[in-house]
């Protein structure tokens, strides 16, 4: 009993610290981006002040019911979805699920956005969702491949498994540096980071689905950006960086697990910085381009990845 | 349980029902949902009372039976055709004209083909489903029969011409006598059952038909698509694990453990998977729509049966069961539209969710359930079929059916913005709610749905008796989580943690009040409420469509077309044989001879 | 904590993130980039630009306002989500600038819809823009950026005072 | 040069407007407004395609409206303005939205801003003034200072004591 309790409140302990550690990213993309074009831009924990705005705001609209499963199933499926992510080597939930029912789960906030978005009845929402999924069914390709190719190379779904065969540096993307280069740039697109962040593009379609929402809605939407960029990051560090696991906590105990959590932070941080990067310096696609470009090079590369794990795992018979 | 009971209560009284309820007029379907009633009660009392008859009649042996496989595919129907004519007490109450009777002896048909056990009652049963199919699209459509037609009647003369062989080679009817046939006849018999029951199952080249005779009465479609089309995965089952067992399987060869045949199929299936549902994204009509993602979802259950593991053959039944349950609530959701809005266009739909809120709900459930979200069971049986295909390193099946899933959520996406969200037309403002009994329709098929996903060890249970049954091993798992060589999942674990994440944000957001406004009263750039019909739902995903459009121009039904009218203008090159001279029949006659006696000479 | 610490931190947290809809009427509007941009950089103060009224503070008229676009306006503002804030920009919002005489160019914003802080000139440099925008977190930090409430107190006023102008509302 | 036989030939009388600095030749026509409607087409089949602009004169010491329909040729690259004279206290005329179809939001337009009727077109009505409540504002009568000074708030003045 005891150790249920423990078990639950570490779990809501590291879900906390990483919507916490969102945020914070989010504000470091601001901050960079300022960086880049020459200004001072936003303290750091700007992005806590304007969640905490908005949740404050003193009145609130929603359209119908069906408006309000946009923030519910947003930040629940957010919360949900960090549980089933490694952190640092902790494994959460990730032993009871693996990675096809984390790649479910990652979208049910989406879907949440979606629907609520949709009985905004605006027309911009629609159309900015449209954008979305098909800018999801663009970039998913060259991702399921790489997914798959891991899967294959490893011969495991779960994600603990994965960061257990990962251990003592023998990181993915040393093996396939085919598949880490194509799953980044999917990254880019699931991050809807430039050039691939026409779904949201503000100037055209008003900020796509976030149209309606405002005050409370929007402060919670914001929580669950924050969520999701450390998901996302958190995701390619977990497949293809051993998710920052250096020390083995069965040998090092309780320091293991600190030295991995900041480890892991790290490492978050440089695959958010490369995003963040290539966010300020690019215009974006047009959402036909977007789709023609992921289904070109990074599917090729990614193809490539899963051709190489093919070779090694079934013909030569690597067992990592 | 006798023979009696059995042939009564499946056949017997569904038939019976038909003729009783073809008298009663506007009242019919009320009958015939009781009569449907019965054998679904009767089914699911009867779970695990297996037994078998053999008679002869004729002089013909023939052979009834109740086993977990078709227990479970009655089970299916028996529901999907219970709520379908719950549902069209009302909704076809006008029109009625033999609905329900054709519906009854659709059922009486279905279930006929699913307890025979010999080639003879099989092919009887499924010409009379074939037929009240037939009938039942024919209320709709010309057109649409006409096509159905065609490719019924090539099911019938492929699955006929393989019972012929069978009868050739074994001298009997019954199941338990293929086993005589030789091995080397499998290399025509295999594909002449799976083409005769893939039709029916709309596997890739031959789903043509599924669009055209899924446009016509809902709420039958929604048994059609639901309960019939599962008789052709049970008969590819059939074919694949009864009739020709794994070592004549196996005699073509393997590739990594899995039979060619097998492998076959499932590319067969993955294919249908893919295409299907990038040709759902681009449909405008819900029906259509429905009809390729009911084409889609069925190609995942091909690929089960061709991998052939257990998890994969578990995992194509669970996805049978599933779909039946979701696409019958898809299908009675969008004659529920129909039948309040008189619509199916999605572009001319909009906002039905705000005055129908229960029909969206299970509408909702159900795409959940479709799209593969884990809060319904349609999640595990897909999990299930990835799993099997990743364990076996397959990277062409694999990712075709990963892709597909996603493009599943752009379709979903289209039928609940299109036609439930976004903004209510002013024709639209007067629409009610459905009655209680249509909404019981509905809901009767999404607690199974609800409840296998909460506890999948329920339904694993009758899985794996079947699996049992036709001698693979069974499943790993418990009440709760389920496992594959690769990965498992735990689903009660996630609905606990699922339950606290959805806490933690229902508190968060009731710590502030919000206001209702009025769907009009929205930013667009400072005006409102105009004449323009402002749902963005036309053309839905114009961009996709563009890139895919050199792809698109490649149609199956275009080739099939272009087939037909080759053949009609070979036709009337044919008549030109028919001179009238005495002396050209008499050559003709003369060289038919010779091919014969060489083509008898070569075989003999 | 009381009620009182609370307020204080909410309007700690509204001044430090203001984010604005630019009404960008007339033209002024050409005055925003260099306040966005490198030179000025309004975000280092937690200013950005929205996209819609639903998530904005600020509601921004960077010039005259005729009688259709004044009804956007109070439109644009009642979409917005209290507390709420306006900023009217150049003499147009004031006096009608060089309209003064014209007949559908309205002279005082602050009669239909509650302004909180004019910025005077024509046009007003950028280090004015920035200065009020000090000035209005000033004023938010002291609870004297009252506006929405006075809206929502005076409402009646206002809404005669936006029929005089106006013939049909809801059209 | 063969404009201004094609001209005569039309049996309108024009005048050569002498621009300063401007070798392109402009012809002022003064026509009734019985006939625009045909001299419009002709010359439209003579090669003046481009509809340029249609605009409205209050002469309120004559009492009339003067509609100038502007129209241009590609080939030969002149301008054609036909004036139209319309008496003020029924202006009334007749719609040739047939033929240039963007005839019709000047139509619109002058409707609006100096209530000329234009007779066939059914989309005149409120277009750019949103609740405009008095007389069509550009007609010279108009007086805006008034208008404005009734219908909007204004600023008071600051006592400045005649700058002495």
């Amino acid at each position: 009993m005891m150790d249920l309790i423990i078990d639950i409140a570490l779990n809501a302990l590291y879900v906390l610290l990483a919507v916490a550690y969102g945020l914070l990213l989010l504000g470091i993309a601001r901050k960079i981006n300022a960086r880049v074009h020459n200004r001072v831009g936003p303290p750091v924990y700007q992005n806590f002040i304007d969640v905490g705005k908005l949740l404050a705001k003193k009145t609130n609209i929603r359209h119908n019911w069906i408006f309000d499963l946009a923030p519910l199933f947003g930040l629940a499926g957010a919360l949900l979805t960090l549980l089933y992510i490694p952190m640092g080597g902790y494994r959460l939930l990730s032993g009871d699920g693996d990675l096809i029912l984390l790649l479910y789960i990652m979208v049910i906030p989406s879907l949440g956005m979606a629907l609520g978005s949709g009985a905004s009845a605006n027309p911009n929402a629609g159309v900015g969702v449209m954008r979305a999924l098909t800018l999801m069914l663009a970039y998913e390709m060259p991702f399921l491949l790489t997914l798959l190719s891991l899967m294959i190379f490893y011969n495991t779904t779960s994600l603990s498994v994965l960061l257990c065969k990962q251990q003592g540096f023998r990181w993915a993307i040393f093996v396939l540096p085919l598949s880490a280069l194509a799953a980044d740039m999917a990254l880019q697109g699931m991050m809807m980071k430039k050039p691939f962040d026409i779904p949201i593009a503000p100037h055209e379609i008003g900020s796509g689905p976030m149209v309606e929402f405002g005050g409370k809605y929007l402060g919670m939407l914001m929580l669950f950006g924050a969520a999701f960029a450390v998901v996302e990051t958190s995701l390619f560090v977990d497949l293809f960086l051993g998710g920052g696991v250096i020390l083995n906590p069965s040998q090092y105990g309780i320091i293991a697990y600190m030295v991995n959590y900041f480890v892991w932070m790290l490492l978050v941080l440089v695959v958010w910085v490369i995003a963040v990067f290539i966010n300020a310096v690019f215009p974006r696609f047009r959402i036909e381009q977007a789709f023609k470009f992921y289904w070109k090079w990074p599917t090729v590369i990614a193809a490539l990845g899963l051709a190489q794990a093919y070779v090694m795992s079934v013909i030569l018979g690597v067992v990592p | 349980m006798d023979l009696q009971t059995l042939f009564g209560i499946f056949i017997v009284l569904p038939v019976l029902g038909a003729f009783l309820s073809y008298s009663l007029g506007k009242r019919a379907s009320i009958v015939a949902t009781a009569f449907s009633a019965v054998p679904l009660i009767f089914t699911y009392l009867r779970m695990g009372d297996w037994s078998q008859y053999t008679f002869t009649a004729l002089g013909i042996n023939m052979s009834f039976e109740l086993n977990p496989l078709n227990w479970f595919f009655i089970l299916m129907t028996s529901l999907t055709s219970f709520s379908a004519l719950l549902f069209s007490i009302s909704s076809v109450k006008e029109r009625q004209n033999g609905f329900a009777s054709l519906m009854l002896f659709a059922v009486a048909g279905a279930n006929g083909v699913l307890l025979a056990r010999d080639f003879l009652s099989l092919f009887v049963f499924w010409e009379i489903m074939s037929w009240s199919i037939f009938l039942l699209v024919m209320r709709a459509s010309g057109e649409s029969a006409r096509i159905y037609m065609i490719f019924g009647a090539i099911s019938a003369y492929f699955i006929l011409f393989g019972i012929g062989i069978v009868y050739h080679y074994t001298g009997s009817f019954l199941y338990s006598a293929v086993g005589g046939v030789p091995a080397y006849a499998w290399k025509y018999l295999l594909p002449i059952f799976i083409v005769g029951f893939g039709v029916k199952m709309a596997m890739m080249p031959l789903h043509i038909w599924a669009p055209h005779a899924y446009s016509s009465e809902q709420s039958f479609v929604a048994y059609l698509s639901g309960g019939l089309s599962k008789l052709g995965a049970y008969g590819i089952f059939l074919t694949f694990y009864s009739f020709a067992t794994v070592g004549v399987l196996a005699g073509f060869g393997t590739f990594r453990t899995v039979t060619i045949p097998g492998y076959a199929l499932a590319l067969v299936g993955a294919f249908t998977a893919f295409i299907g549902t990038m040709l759902a994204i681009f449909q405008d009509d819900l029906r259509k729509l429905l009809a390729y993602s009911s084409i889609a979802q069925l190609g995942y259950v091909l690929v089960g049966f061709g991998l052939g593991t257990p998890l994969a053959v578990g995992g194509a039944l669970f996805h049978a069961f599933n779909h039946a349950l979701f696409k019958a609530v898809l299908f009675l959701g969008s004659a529920a539209v129909i039948y309040r809005t008189g619509e199916y266009r999605i572009s001319e739909l909009g906002g039905i969710a705000y005055r129908m809120p229960f029909t969206f709900m299970a509408v909702l459930i159900s795409i959940f359930a479709l799209a593969g979200i884990p809060i319904t069971s349609g999640f595990i049986s897909k999990w299930m079929i990835y799993e099997a295909a990743i364990s076996l390193k397959f990277v062409i099946v694999t990712p075709l059916m990963l892709i597909a899933s996603v493009g599943a959520f752009l379709y979903s996406f289209r039928i609940l913005y299109g036609v439930f969200l976004g903004q209510l037309h002013r024709r639209h403002e007067h629409i009610k709610e459905l009655p209680p009994h249509m909404l019981a329709a509905m809901y009767i098929l999404i607690v199974p749905m609800m409840v296998f996903a909460v506890a999948p060890g329920l339904i694993f249970d009758w899985i794996n008796s079947i699996l049992v049954y036709y001698g693979m091993n069974g499943l790993t798992y418990t009440t709760f989580s389920y496992q594959s060589s690769v990965g498992g999942a735990n689903m009660l674990v996630f609905f606990v943690a699922f339950m606290a994440a959805f806490m933690v944000a229902m508190g968060l957001f009731m710590m502030k009040k919000a206001r209702t406004v009025d769907q009009y009263d929205n930013y667009l750039g400072g005006e409102v409420r105009t004449d323009v019909e402002l749902h963005a739902a036309h053309n839905f995903y114009k961009p996709l469509r563009e890139v895919w459009e050199p792809l698109l121009k490649y149609s199956t039904e275009r080739f099939y077309t272009r087939v037909a009218r080759f053949f009609a203008g070979g036709f009337e090159e044919i008549k030109k044989v028919y001179t009238g001279n005495p002396q050209d029949y008499a050559a003709y006659a003369a060289m038919a001879f010779i091919v014969f006696f060489l083509i008898g000479w070569w075989l003999l | 904590m009381n009620a009182e610490d609370w307020k204080k931190i909410q309007r700690m947290m509204s001044k430090r993130s203001l984010w604005m809809v630019h009404f960008c009427t007339g033209c002024g509007a050409v005055e925003m980039p260099p306040v966005m941009t490198s030179r000025y950089d309004m975000e280092r103060f937690g200013m950005g630009p929205m996209a819609t009224p639903r998530q904005a503070d600020i509601l921004l008229i960077t010039g005259y306002l005729a009688v259709k676009t004044l009804k956007r306006v109070v439109r644009v503002y009642e979409q917005m989500q209290d507390p709420k804030y306006v900023i009217a920009f150049g003499s147009c919002t004031m006096n009608g600038g060089m309209y003064w005489d014209s007949y559908n160019t309205v002279k005082r914003v602050d009669k239909y819809i509650p302004v909180d802080l004019y910025i005077a000139g024509c046009m007003p440099r950028p280090e004015a823009i920035m200065d009020a925008f000090l000035k209005l977190m000033k004023m938010i930090e002291e609870g004297k950026a009252d506006g929405w409430k006075r809206y929502k107190e005076h409402y009646e006023e206002y809404r005669r005072n936006q029929m005089r102008v106006f013939r049909r509302w809801d059209e | 040069m063969n404009t201004q036989v094609l001209l005569e030939n039309l049996g309108i009388r024009c005048e050569r407007l002498k621009v300063k600095g401007n070798t392109v030749p402009r012809y002022m026509c003064h026509v009734d407004s019985e006939s625009i409607e045909s001299i419009i087409e002709k010359l439209k089949s003579a090669g003046f395609k481009h509809f340029v602009a249609l605009t409205c004169v209050d002469w309120i010491k004559d009492g009339e409206f003067e509609l100038l329909y502007h129209l241009f040729s590609y080939e030969s690259r002149e301008d054609v303005f036909l004036s139209v004279r319309i008496p003020r206290d029924a202006p009334i005329m007749k719609t040739l939205r047939h033929l240039f179809p963007q005839i019709e939001t000047y139509e619109r337009e002058i409707h609006e801003m100096f209530g000329v009727e234009f007779e066939g077109n059914d989309r005149l009505g409120e277009f750019i003034l949103e609740d405009w409540d008095d007389m069509p504002p550009m007609r010279k009568d108009f007086d805006t200072e008034e208008y404005a000074k009734r219908k909007y708030y204004s600023v008071p003045l600051v006592d400045e004591g005649d700058g002495k």
